[in-house]
């Protein structure tokens, strides 16, 4: 099986998919010639040509805009935001506009578009270059909100989405995009586990940790390293923030009887919010600690040279570990 | 067709033809008899809805009147294959595309939140969120662009997609965005802006200084002004416009120059800020009143015609009257419906609490 | 005491609120000579003139950007949002901009804006008026979220919130818009309880009810109908969505044990979920039940007709408490 | 001040002064100097702050390459009273207003949001979200406008706000929309349009396929071309407008047409989609050369001067170098500062989660 980076599983899932359908059509700022600026469309132009992959004027909302009236048109685009920070333009016509279509027209109107985007932080940029805004959208209803920390599911989750009657948010973890892993190609999109499923990466008998995209390679050096103290961690891929497959997180929340949940945006009104308060209602009496969030906190994201001190570590982890088993 | 304060007009206010140097009517007379009838009933339609609202029936309407001419002029001049983005008060465009009536209220009524099948009708529901379909419908056009089927030729096939909005949509990002996107892919749309001179209470003069067909030219697009109480002038030049668009030549901006008449909606109180002078002068100019006087001084609208027209109406609006209060309320459950392509469980879930609630409800 | 209906009681807090600083000024769709759509600003434009009663041009993210600029200026600026659902055209303008100005100056540039909106349904209206998005902005790092359910509050809130020197997002219950009560007018800002405050509105021992808004009379009213049965019911008015007032829901989650959310946005990454988590947090040990949400459902607003189905009543508010009563 | 494709040029790219039917340079030899010296210090600013982000000094970097004329003419015009809302390349503008260099670097090294004081220097920090200050930009000089700040005729206290953005920035609904409060408040207000032919990969002709200073006029704004390599012809275009705004006759838009030399930013490879013989005919047209040649032509610049100018330009790149290395990492704790203009407890315990585990691995 072929090692790829995130970004190249992408680019070739987006290659399978536009073969696949004719009607995949790409659209973004910066897609084309230069193949984006992390180059996860790179060459796609030269191959579908540029009725396919269109690079679009700069205005969000005029790209979720059209791509809503392409798929009106019976199209299947897949919208490029160039980053996390600069999706909030468009937040309108994705949240009131495209989220809706299928409820208000009951059924009739559907709209298969997926936006897809890089999120989260760690890469020393500016200013709006490391935003982690899935809370936004996973609080939508009409919306599916998915991550992939890996190659794999980079692969095949693009497709997924691609593939989905709904529109999909498919948020992509940058300060991963580089870090290669295993893809197995040879399957076929309906032998791949759904796309709202969550995955046990590791099984463990002491706590739960649920994180999601970039924060999965720490959650599994957190398992590792709290291992050695033979502590023993069940680490969770959620992989769909919306919907959230809560059987899986109901069946290990059970078992461990502690929950640590992990993400990069801020901690009130985020993902781990919702999971905590589903899971303290369906494993009232099997939990032996309130659910923990290590998360970044309550502020705009900080200036890069003191982000390591905003996002969630494995450090920051294991004293929330720590601190559950001691309830 | 370039930029210019001049407004074409074909049928004076006083029912006169005119002539302009750029269009001239291609219209049969019986299609101006068929225009006539459209214009009628849609004002029964509007107020025989706004009746309805006062009694209770509907939660909200938003009143036609006056902009008739405008809206039966353009969408006339659509073809089927057409596709239409309109607002909460283009009941004539529509009417035009087919729409039952008893449908439209469904929306005011509450009952749905698309009264009819869009694909159906190839025309798009109620839109209230100002300027937001304007990127629908350019999507939609670079859609038809993009699948070849504008640019054929063949006049069964070559589609155009219309863009309804106000004067006061004007301002709002989206709408100049999709003045953007509509120029640099040539899209095959027309965008027809009814000046009504009002955005709920605020004038046109507040969104632009300039006239507003003259946004256009600044993004690579022609712009032309109508006399949007002039039927004749509103078809023929949505009609140049749309074949424009279908023969790849681009995108259009049409400013049709009309007046609110009634209420911004049922809910609105327009004595606040109409002068009641400004209201009179419109009256004079009123679309239906004029080409009623140009029908019948050619002889072709007669006494016996009007009333076969006027009878229809209150034929209609008395079915609206009843058909609305007979448009059944939606199952509560339904509303957990379609809010995913697949079901949910989480949402499976709470239809079952509201299964529950209703269950023991009908136990009582 | 004078009996006012919020509508007046916003009404007068702003003509209070003119009249002590010439810096505040109005700014918003149909403010001015139509007064606003529920006439909130009715007759401010006669006593202040059009320079500081503005009408302005329809777009949202225009009036906030504006706004953002007259507040550096030194000016102090109440926007107004016509609906609920036509504020997001604004949003990259609120969260982008608007909440982040004092944390990316470092304290060098403050924004002393407030947001004004009605929101929440029950009125029988179309689309799109009927929403409520508090949860967005309760999630936003810098912004103040507040909401009032009584006239008495709405004229002090109202000031307060001009008078705080952080944007605020000021949510008005529009379906009690028209409701009388009481306004203590004879007061100053400085001895009115903090913006931020939560207020027990009627103490009890049985079950914590925590509501906000539109919901506050229909939590009374479950209150009422719980002490028929015996049941006691501690009602508590949020008021401030962001930040929260823990401390109060603390010491009546640990005083009765149970605890009941209440609120019309969709049920899922709401304000409840927050509220949930952090009271589990908190009171874990004192805690007989998992905490309840009653809410709106996880759906876009529904049509009119069934709206009654949708927003949170007398009856699933009880059914909860029975719920909690019964771990 | 009309529409048309001309563009206002003073000095061309062989260095000679030409003629402008509406303009004539009214500047002294000694400010040509000190263009010239502004021009070759935020040259090395530049190449020095992009050097430092290759050593990983810095996190990213926006050259101005190629943009010194347009940001040195448009910005030498402001007054002191004057304030500038520019984006993320703005380095010649954030220089004019008196800002240190070292200051700028504080963004892109990543030690702060905001470098330096927007009140102090009256120039707002960079601003990375496309378009969004354009509308900060027009709120301000509706600020201007309603304290009485303008329009008095005291050269000293009337305002006038710059607004800076791309030839990209022109597709984002929000600077449209800036163009429609401008002018319907009539904002003293110069909207200044750097058309540097690029939006990162993405050539004008995708936003627009007219002239970008068209867009004006449709929103009832004069619109006006400038050569943006001729530092004379924007110092004059922009005084004028300025002068304009400040005298109640409200906003402009000025396009320069310029030419964006180096990359996007430091992250970005132009060699993906720039032509290198386009590259090499902006080469020609250097905005530093031309007035150099002009000015060594005149007499007034002469080795001594230069060489003058060019240690300067070595003194400041060198003190760069030095200060950026040891510009201070904010203290973590810091990013809970500011966020409300009051304590809130949810913040100061997340403040205390990280004390603890700063003074444990203090500890350690
Ligand atoms: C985004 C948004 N903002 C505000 C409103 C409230 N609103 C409804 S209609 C209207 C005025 C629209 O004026 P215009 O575009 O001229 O259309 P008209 O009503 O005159 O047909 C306003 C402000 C809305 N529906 N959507
Ligand atoms: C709202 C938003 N969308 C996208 C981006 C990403 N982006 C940064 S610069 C840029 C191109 C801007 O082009 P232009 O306005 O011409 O300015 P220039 O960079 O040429 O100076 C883009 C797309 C952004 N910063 N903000
Ligand atoms: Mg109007
Ligand atoms: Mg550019």
């Amino acid at each position: 099986m072929p090692q790829l980076s995130i970004v190249h599983a992408l680019n070739q899932g987006l290659h399978r998919a536009m073969d696949a359908d004719s009607k995949v059509l790409l659209m973004g700022e910066d897609i084309g010639k230069l193949g984006g600026v992390f180059r996860v469309t790179e060459g796609l132009q030269k191959s579908f040509g540029d009725e396919r992959v269109i690079d679009s004027p700069l205005a969000e909302s005029g790209i979720v805009g059209t791509a809503i009236g392409l798929a009106l048109y019976g199209f299947r685009p897949v919208v490029e935001i160039q980053f996390d920070g600069f999706v909030f333009p468009a937040f309108d016509q994705i949240v009131v506009q495209l989220a809706r279509m299928r409820f208000r027209s009951a059924g009739a109107l559907s709209l298969p578009i997926t936006i897809r985007m890089p999120y989260g932080g760690g890469i020393g940029s500016v200013e709006h270059h490391s935003e982690s805004p899935e809370g936004y959208f996973a609080a939508t209803p009409g919306l599916r909100v998915v991550t992939c920390s890996n190659s794999h599911d980079a692969y095949w989750m693009i497709q997924q989405s691609i593939a989905s009657d709904d529109p999909v948010i498919f948020l992509e973890p940058k300060r991963r995009y580089w870090q290669k892993s295993e893809v197995n190609t040879d399957s076929h999109l309906n032998n791949i586990s759904a796309l709202h499923e969550a995955r046990v990466l590791t099984e463990g008998s002491d706590c739960t940790i649920i994180g999601y995209g970039p924060t999965i390679a720490t959650c599994l050096q957190s398992a590792r390293l709290a291992a050695e103290d033979g502590v023993s961690l069940e680490v969770i891929d959620l992989r769909s923030l919306s919907p959230i497959d809560m059987p899986v997180l109901i069946k290990s929340a059970n078992k461990t009887g502690r929950v640590v949940i992990v993400h990069e945006a801020s901690r009130s009104g985020g993902v781990g919010a919702e999971i905590a308060t589903r899971l303290t209602q369906e494993c009232f009496y099997k939990l032996e600690a309130p659910v923990m969030r290590v998360t970044g906190y309550d502020v705009p994201y900080p200036p890069s040279r003191i982000e390591d001190d905003y996002l969630p570590d494995a450090e920051r982890i294991l004293d929330a570990v720590e601190k559950c088993m001691g309830y | 067709m370039d930029q210019s304060d001049s407004v074409v007009q074909l049928l004076d206010s006083n029912g006169s033809f005119t002539n302009d140097s750029l269009f001239t009517s291609t219209l049969k007379e019986s299609e101006l008899i068929d225009f006539y009838r459209d214009m009628v009933l849609v004002r029964a339609i509007d107020e025989q809805a706004t009746a309805l609202q006062r009694q209770g029936e509907l939660g909200l309407w938003a009143p036609l009147l006056g902009q008739e001419a405008a809206q039966i002029g353009s969408a006339r001049a659509m073809k089927k294959q057409d596709f239409a983005f309109s607002t909460y008060r283009e009941h004539g465009v529509a009417w035009c595309r087919g729409v039952d009536p008893v449908d439209m209220l469904s929306f005011w009524r509450g009952t749905k939140h698309q009264g009819w099948d869009a694909n159906q009708y190839r025309s798009y529901g109620y839109q209230i969120i100002i300027g937001a379909h304007a990127l629908h419908a350019t999507g939609y056009a670079m859609g038809a662009y993009l699948s070849r089927n504008t640019e054929t030729g063949d006049a069964g096939i070559d589609q155009a997609v219309m863009a309804y909005f106000g004067d006061g949509a004007m301002s709002e990002g989206d709408v100049n965005e999709a003045f953007v996107f509509a120029a640099s892919y040539q899209a095959p749309v027309v965008f027809f802006c009814q000046n009504n001179q009002w955005a709920i209470s605020e004038p046109t003069k507040r969104q632009s200084r300039v006239p507003l067909a003259y946004r256009a030219a600044g993004f690579g697009i022609p712009g032309i002004r109508v006399d949007g109480n002039d039927v004749i002038a509103c078809y023929e030049v949505t009609r140049q416009a749309l074949d424009r668009a279908r023969s790849g030549q681009g995108p259009t901006l049409i400013e049709a120059i009309t007046y609110r008449m009634g209420a911004h909606t049922t809910s609105d109180d327009p004595t606040k800020y109409q002068v009641f002078s400004e209201v009179e002068l419109w009256r004079d100019r009123d679309p239906i009143e004029r080409l009623k006087v140009y029908l019948r001084a050619k002889g072709v609208l007669n006494n016996e015609l009007e009333s076969e027209i006027s009878n229809e109406a209150a034929t209609l609006s008395e079915r609206m009257r009843d058909e609305c209060r007979k448009l059944p309320d939606p199952n509560p459950l339904s509303m957990f419906d379609h809010v995913y392509s697949e079901s949910d469980l989480n949402i499976d879930e709470q239809k079952r609490e509201v299964e529950t609630i209703l269950s023991r409800s009908q136990d009582n």
